[in-house]
């Protein structure tokens, strides 16, 4: 057996790929509570319910998705341009960590001034660490999977750092955590009595104008032409270091933004668990939406619901929680392979 | 007479490679003892039969004997143990490690507690002197002349007591003296027994080497002929399929100089300067051929000229204006045309619509964009205006610029760059890879361009090619660039010792011009 | 009468020891047939808000957990629920009409096997391993050594943090390097920190749970943490309908039988006379009140 | 000046560089393990899952009545076995050698727990094992069996890579496939093997965290540990003898933290010096990107018959 390239990829294959990933997954997985004893259908049936079934589930999946979404998007950003960040997790610290500095009541400015603020400077935080791996990549061509992969690691023990030390709360009873940050800068509620805030429509509205940049502007040329082929974009005279770094930049902010809105409008104040792993989970995102701005969305809304809804299914059988993880592994691999087939056919010989 | 004991029996190989055929039904022998030269265009085939052969490819119809024995598809070790070797077009030789190691990989059984690279090291040696062929087996491969890694590739197959050597163009970086010392080299080892098959494009050595050739053309073997038995015009003919009628350049009188190079040194960071103190003028109306072996400095003077590096010292000029350090959106400005030697990894973004291929320099005009938004329907207008102008087979501006023929990714390229009347062409390799019709096609728009009152560089690796087009040539050794000859002062022998190195024959040339 | 709907919501694995003394209170009135009992671990801080969401609309009627990392969230959610009883380990106060708190009060018998450590040193040098410097720790820890400088004033202490809850190996080296360094007697906050005594030969002194039948030449005296007092008396008011809001942190002290001190166990004998006197006289104070172990929740800090 | 003389004074005792020895054991396996991949020209960003999996699958299979010994191999040949997952998706199929190792991470970790909870479902305390204890060797610092077997292993990969026809082979499939290929090799065998090969080596960095540094397995137990032996891969220019002496570093930097956090009114603040590891990583990574040893075809998939 051997791969052969396809000259065209039909749309349908694309469209459908994803969703034969997540069948796949669903069946191999299957195999393993099956192996709890819980009825297999039953099991998923909780589970979509759990996901989805109730305005309740659907107001958590959302929630959950929204730093999905940006640090999918920040990923997709940055593997469309061959940049390997793998430190989504880190510059989300890093953005959270501006926002409690700067929304922790440091700046007296009423909500409409004080939350853009604290974007933006949770952003830039993002972008900056960021910048350093790339700035590493085109000036000494450092590989930037390790370099981003170390700094999340010395961006958490920084975090750790402050919250025992100058961000500690005095209030905070000795726990390793910041001052919560002040009500104005506190993103509003979606919907009354749920988790749900309004920085999903930050994050929907970044998807969708990501996409127009993508699709409409010079700079989304840019990029494409510098991911998909930087030896013929700087041939062409396009500048490749400045898309470069102004693709960590955006990548990098995205991520910072998803720690601004994960502090702001769900948390209020930053500890060391603020992220479950949002950053590393993005990657995963961005590669089941084939690096979609767009596709991002569903992907991340797929993911954040396989893992509340398996929560609440492992609370109601004996299937224990870390299914959800382990569907999500499975799905991103499952997807890995399904992308494989939409670019190869099969042949034998 | 009882012709030798066949070696090697090819019969109705074909292979596919999508909707292309690129072996169709090829059935060829070997003798032991024989030289079979295999002749073809770019993209005949050659090199995916040679690959077949050795099992890097797996036929898709037909099979191969050896020595009597069928040879199972697939498997370069099968091919390696029936007694096949195979040095390829381009270096499979590990940069970071030695010779000895490149040679000897594969060599052991996998599972040996130890390397014995005391015997592996004592037989190299011991070939490398019975066959003439010198070598360091403890260098490493990557601080190693072109020659010597050629060498290299040859001691790798006799090391594995080849029977059968494929060479795939083995010259084509080599000077040449280091041909006519490697043609030495292999009248010892067929003298040896050993049966040939080399792949060239130059008649000469096809003349001075063979017993046998095979022409190949678009997948089809088209004739097998003694060699002592036809001659170059009957060659080419069946390579192209036709009688050859290039276009002629009309002698020109050149304009003022368009662009200027004065003692332009470019360093490498290490060892010898990619260019040494460079001069070189050409004029409007001229066309300027640089010759020279790969490896001398003409990618580094294409990236001057393309304004993807700067010189460390000396000034380039354009129309009579000193530039400094000129990016290649500033080279376009000033009204440079640019040919990638490469098309495919420089020249064109393969996953992009072809209409976005062609803005690409320009995508900053306001023609195209607004505002930082791209108009798209005046971009794709004006693709399909170059479309048409310039004769690109594409389904439309919106197919994706990898689906195109070589041929076509060129026009395109030349669609890119010539539609806006350049006061200078720098076409590196123009026609590296394309058939015939399309390269008689570029140098016919290359000469147009000069006749419209451009300047055009011409850096070619193939010298009939300079021989073709150039008004004056000159030729790269060492980073260094000899004096602008006049076309027709200079000889094909002279032009040979001159990219040997041989400068001292310059004053006689310069002398007798 | 049908059986109290109860939910515990844990972020840790419940082998993790604080957590299994709520868990196994829980499993003891679930055996005794008073409640029904699911539970979550492993819960992120994240999404300990949606659990207990869950919880609430899915009809529990009390759920037990720790909102260390998520007070505000959490008394949020309690204000959304008030038919449901949250007792939660929390640091701060509770909330009407809802929100009880918790806390492992156990600095009495930490006081007490700090006693016995100060005693049983010979080389004067004790070694305290903790996860992070929190006030459940550092309360513990402040008792302990102020137990131990009663009987031995010459006692000096060694202090580290490994800045995880779960990292048993690093724990366990930390305890080396203060083993190394001198340390006899081990305080062993953390899982790692008693193998590392055993493996010394040394000895340690155990936290929350009993963990001298593991470690039967090492552990000397453990300070223990009983739920059952609490977790008995939310039940009960629940199903009396009187539940309100309270400070059950009173329930974890030695007179409600919410923490005691270990029975010497293997070590019995072992520890002089005069000082299990002495400590038995100390604990007849404390449960009748005549004396009261110093709440401290300041980080405590190395003396040598 | 006083803390120079502290500082000073942990260092020159041996208790510390027993200590050091022992944490940097983990580091030593994985990072060999890691090396060996990359060496073939694989990235396997799976390790943190793979030593996942060796943790709780060596742990286990001694809970349930194997001796130590086979423990070490259950784990290896579960490791061995993500590997060839990690293999299959990025040799033969080429896929993208990040994203595909990032998926086995997950994969490795949640299945490992999963798998730990569906057997163990009601633990009130962790079910422990006994470890490996240890074992001083004549004029040697007293270490587990494992820490020794670590040592050795360092020269055993050592020896197979620059001495043995198969280490020659792993090494020429790194630097450049196509070659290799050309002299008879299988490149997707080899690369195969080699990451199946290095990821056992990964799961036994893993055992030894619950078979020899403590008896349990916990959640969250290797603790980015795998992510670190990515970056001494790295740190150590691909020798298996500066991994060695990167292991070492990393662990005395650690090892150092935790004593002088005990001194007397505490001097830095610890993850000042939990930092400096992965800063000096950093900086080593700049100055070997210079030098340029890296194996050539690293993260470049190969496929037969492309080009
Ligand atoms: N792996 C491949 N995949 C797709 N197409 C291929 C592949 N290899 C070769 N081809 C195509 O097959 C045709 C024959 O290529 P081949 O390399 O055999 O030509 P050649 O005669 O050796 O030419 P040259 O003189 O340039 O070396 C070309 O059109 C080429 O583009
Ligand atoms: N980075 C480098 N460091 C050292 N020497 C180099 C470097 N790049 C090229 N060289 C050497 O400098 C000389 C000129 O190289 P250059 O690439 O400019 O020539 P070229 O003929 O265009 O090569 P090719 O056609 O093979 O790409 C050659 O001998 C080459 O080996
Ligand atoms: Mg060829
Ligand atoms: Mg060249």
């Amino acid at each position: 057996m051997r791969l052969e390239p396809r000259e065209h990829t039909p749309l349908a294959a694309r469209l459908l790929a994803p969703v034969a990933a997540v069948v796949a997954a669903l069946a191999l997985c299957a195999l393993l509570v099956a192996w709890t004893g819980a009825p297999v259908l039953r099991a998923y049936g909780l589970l979509l319910e759990g996901a989805a079934g109730s305005r309740f589930a659907l107001t958590e999946t959302l929630t959950r998705a929204t730093p999905l979404i940006l640090t999918g998007l920040a990923a997709a950003v940055a593997f469309r341009a061959k940049l390997w960040n793998i430190g989504a997790e880190g510059q989300l610290y890093m953005g959270a960590l501006a926002a409690v500095v700067l929304g922790g009541g440091m700046l007296d400015l009423p909500a409409w001034l004080l939350l853009p603020t604290v974007m933006i400077a949770g952003a830039a935080a993002g972008g900056a660490t960021l910048l350093g791996p790339a700035v590493l990549k085109v000036r000494f061509g450092v590989d930037e999977v390790v370099t981003t992969l170390l700094l999340n690691f010395i961006v958490l023990l920084l975090v750790s750092m402050l919250l025992e030390g100058a961000l500690k709360d005095p209030m905070g009873m000795g726990w390793p955590q910041s001052a919560p940050v002040v009500e104005a800068a506190e993103l509003p509620k979606l919907v009354e009595r749920t988790r749900l805030h309004t920085g999903l429509l930050v994050a929907l509205g970044l998807s969708a104008l990501l996409w127009l940049i993508d699709t409409r502007t010079i700079w989304g040329y840019e990029n494409r032409a510098v991911g998909a082929n930087p030896r013929a974009a700087a041939f062409a005279g396009m500048p490749v270091t400045r898309v470069m770094l102004r693709t960590a930049l955006l990548s990098g902010g995205l991520a910072g933004l998803a720690g601004v809105i994960e502090v702001c409008g769900l948390k209020g104040y930053l500890t060391l668990d603020l992220s479950p792993g949002f950053g590393y989970s993005g990657i995963v995102v961005a590669m089941l939406a084939q690096l979609h701005p767009v596709g991002v969305v569903g992907a991340a809304v797929f993911i954040a619901g396989i893992f509340v809804g398996a929560d609440a299914m492992s609370r109601a059988m004996p299937v224990p929680n870390y299914i959800a993880d382990v569907l999500v592994a499975t799905s991103l691999l499952c997807m890995l392979v399904a992308g494989l087939l939409t670019r190869y056919r099969l042949r034998r010989g | 007479m009882t012709s030798p004991p066949i070696v090697l029996r090819l019969s109705g190989i074909t292979k596919r490679f999508g909707p292309l055929v690129a072996n169709d039904s090829i059935s060829l022998t070997l003798h032991k003892g024989e030289v079979l030269a295999l002749l073809g265009e770019n993209g005949a085939g050659k090199t995916t039969l040679m690959n077949i052969l050795f099992g890097h490819y797996v036929a898709d119809e037909g099979s191969i004997e050896a020595f009597g024995q069928p040879l199972p598809p697939g498997s370069p070790r099968a091919a390696l143990a029936a007694g096949i070797g195979m040095v390829h077009q381009h270096f499979t030789l590990a940069d970071n490690l030695s010779v000895l190691d490149n040679i000897a990989v594969g060599t052991e059984s996998l599972w040996r507690p130890r390397s014995d690279r005391a015997a592996a090291k004592a037989k190299l040696l011991d070939l490398a002197r019975r066959f003439g062929l010198e070598v360091r087996p403890d260098a490493l491969v990557g601080d190693l002349s072109v020659g010597e890694r050629q060498r290299a590739e040859i001691l790798k197959a006799l090391y594995r007591d080849a029977r059968v050597l494929i060479l795939d163009e083995p010259t084509a970086v080599l000077t040449p003296q280091e041909s006519a010392s490697l043609f030495d080299t292999l009248r010892r080892l067929t003298a040896d027994g050993l049966a040939v098959v080399f792949i060239s494009h130059k008649m000469n050595e096809v003349f001075a080497a063979s017993d046998t050739v095979a022409v190949l053309r678009g997948g089809r073997l088209v004739a097998t002929r003694r060699t002592a038995e036809t001659d170059r015009e009957e060659l080419a003919e069946l390579m192209v399929g036709r009688a050859l009628k290039p276009p002629t350049p009309t002698p020109l009188e050149p304009g003022e100089p368009v662009l200027t190079l004065s003692g332009v040194t470019v360093a490498s960071g290490h060892g010898r300067p990619l260019l040494d103190a460079v001069d070189l003028t050409v004029h409007r109306r001229q066309i300027v051929g640089i010759a020279g072996v790969s490896g001398n400095g003409q990618t580094a003077l294409a990236e001057l000229v393309s304004g993807l590096i700067h010189p460390d010292s000396g000034t380039m000029a354009l129309k009579g204006e000193a530039i400094g350090n000129a990016d290649p959106a500033e080279m376009v400005r000033r009204g440079v045309a640019r040919i990638p030697e490469d098309r495919h990894a420089a020249g064109l973004v393969g996953a992009m619509a072809v209409w976005e291929n062609l803005i690409a320099e320009r995508y900053h005009d306001p023609a195209f964009q607004r505002f930082g938004l791209i108009r798209r329907s005046a971009a794709r207008a004006y693709a399909e205006e170059v479309i048409e102008a310039f004769d690109v087979r594409c389904p439309g501006p919106d197919a994706r610029t990898q689906l195109l023929s070589g041929g076509n990714m060129q026009k395109l390229i030349l669609g890119r760059t010539l539609a806006h009347g350049p006061d200078l062409i720098l076409a590196s390799q123009p026609t590296r890879g394309l058939d015939v019709g399309a390269v008689s096609y570029v140098h016919g728009r290359l000469l147009e361009a000069r006749a419209a009152g451009a300047g055009v560089l011409v850096i070619s690796e193939d010298l009939d090619e300079i021989l073709a087009l150039a008004d004056g040539i000159t030729v790269a050794y060492h980073g260094r660039l000899t004096p602008v000859l006049p076309h027709g002062r200079v000889s094909v022998r002279q032009l040979g010792l001159l990219m040997a190195g041989h400068w001292e024959i310059l004053p006689e040339i310069v002398d007798a011009a | 009468q049908s059986k109290v709907k109860v939910a515990g919501i844990y972020t840790v694995p419940i082998e993790q020891q604080w957590v299994s003394r709520i868990h196994t209170a829980l499993k003891a009135a679930e055996a005794r047939g008073e409640i029904e009992y699911v539970w979550a671990e492993s819960v992120a801080n994240t999404d300990y808000e949606r659990v207990m969401r869950q919880y609430a609309e899915g009809g529990q009627q009390l759920v037990f957990g720790e909102v260390f990392g998520v007070e505000r969230a959490a008394r949020a959610v309690a204000k959304d629920y008030p038919k449901t009883a949250f007792v939660m380990g929390s640091s701060f106060k509770p909330q009407e009409p809802n929100f009880s708190v918790f806390d492992n009060y156990i600095q009495e018998p930490a006081y007490l096997t700090g006693m016995i450590a100060g005693a049983v040193s010979k080389s004067n040098v004790i070694g305290m391993v903790g996860g992070y410097p929190i006030p459940e720790v550092n309360r513990l820890m402040n008792a302990f050594m102020e137990g131990a400088k009663e009987v031995n004033p010459n006692v000096k202490f060694m202090v580290s943090f490994i800045g995880s809850w779960f990292d048993p190996p690093k724990a366990k080296e930390a305890a080396f390097a203060m083993i190394d360094r001198g340390a006899d007697v081990m305080y062993a906050e953390r899982f790692g920190v008693s193998d590392a005594a055993k493996e010394r030969k040394v000895l340690a002194i155990g936290n929350v749970i009993n963990t001298q039948p593991q470690y039967p030449e090492t552990v000397v005296a453990s300070a223990l943490w009983h739920m059952e007092p609490s977790v008995d008396r939310a039940i009960a008011a629940v199903k009396a309908g009187s539940y309100k809001a309270e400070d059950y942190g009173p329930y974890s002290q030695m007179v409600h039988k919410g923490s005691s001190l270990a029975p010497l166990g293997t070590f019995e004998g072992k520890v002089p006379a005069d000082v299990v006197a002495k400590v038995k006289a100390r604990e007849q104070e404390i449960l009748d009140g005549k004396f009261t172990v110093k709440v401290n929740d300041n980080e405590p800090k190395s003396t040598m | 000046m006083e803390l120079f003389q502290t500082i000073l004074d942990i260092l020159v005792s041996a208790a510390f560089w027993t200590a050091v020895l022992r944490i940097a054991t983990p580091y030593i396996l994985g990072t060999l393990g890691e090396l060996l991949c990359e060496r073939a020209g694989v990235l396997n960003l799976g390790i943190e899952g793979i030593m996942t999996m060796g943790a709780m699958a060596g742990w286990m299979a001694v809970y349930q009545g194997a001796d130590l010994w086979t423990g070490v191999l259950v784990a290896a040949l579960c490791g061995g076995l993500m590997g060839l997952l990690h293999a299959t998706l990025t040799v033969p199929l080429g896929l993208s050698q990040h994203v595909a190792g990032i998926g086995v991470t997950l994969l490795g970790t949640s299945l490992s727990y999963f798998v730990y909870r569906l057997v163990l479902p009601q633990a009130s305390t962790p079910p422990t094992i006994e470890p490996f204890q240890p074992l001083a060797l004549p004029g040697a610092l007293a270490q587990t069996p494992m820490t020794y077997m670590a040592l050795i292993l360092v020269a055993v990969v050592a020896y197979v890579l620059y001495r043995t026809p198969v280490g020659l082979a792993v090494r020429m499939v790194g630097e450049n496939p196509a070659a290799a290929e050309a002299q008879g090799l299988s490149v997707t065998a080899v690369r195969i093997g080699a990451v199946v090969a290095g990821s056992a080596l990964m799961a036994l960095a893993g055992a030894f965290l619950t078979l020899s540094a403590f008896n349990a397995f916990f959640f969250n137990m290797v603790n980015g540990r795998g992510w670190i032996c990515i970056a001494l891969v790295v740190f150590a220019s691909w020798r298996p003898g500066k991994a060695l002496l990167g292991a070492v570093l990393f662990a005395a930097f650690d090892a150092l933290q935790l004593r002088l956090q005990q001194v007397a009114g505490g001097v830095l603040p610890y993850q000042l010096f939990l930092m400096m590891p992965y800063l000096l990583s950093i900086l080593a990574l700049v100055l070997v990107a210079r030098r340029a040893s890296y194996p050539r075809a690293l993260m470049i998939p190969y496929r037969k018959g492309e080009r």
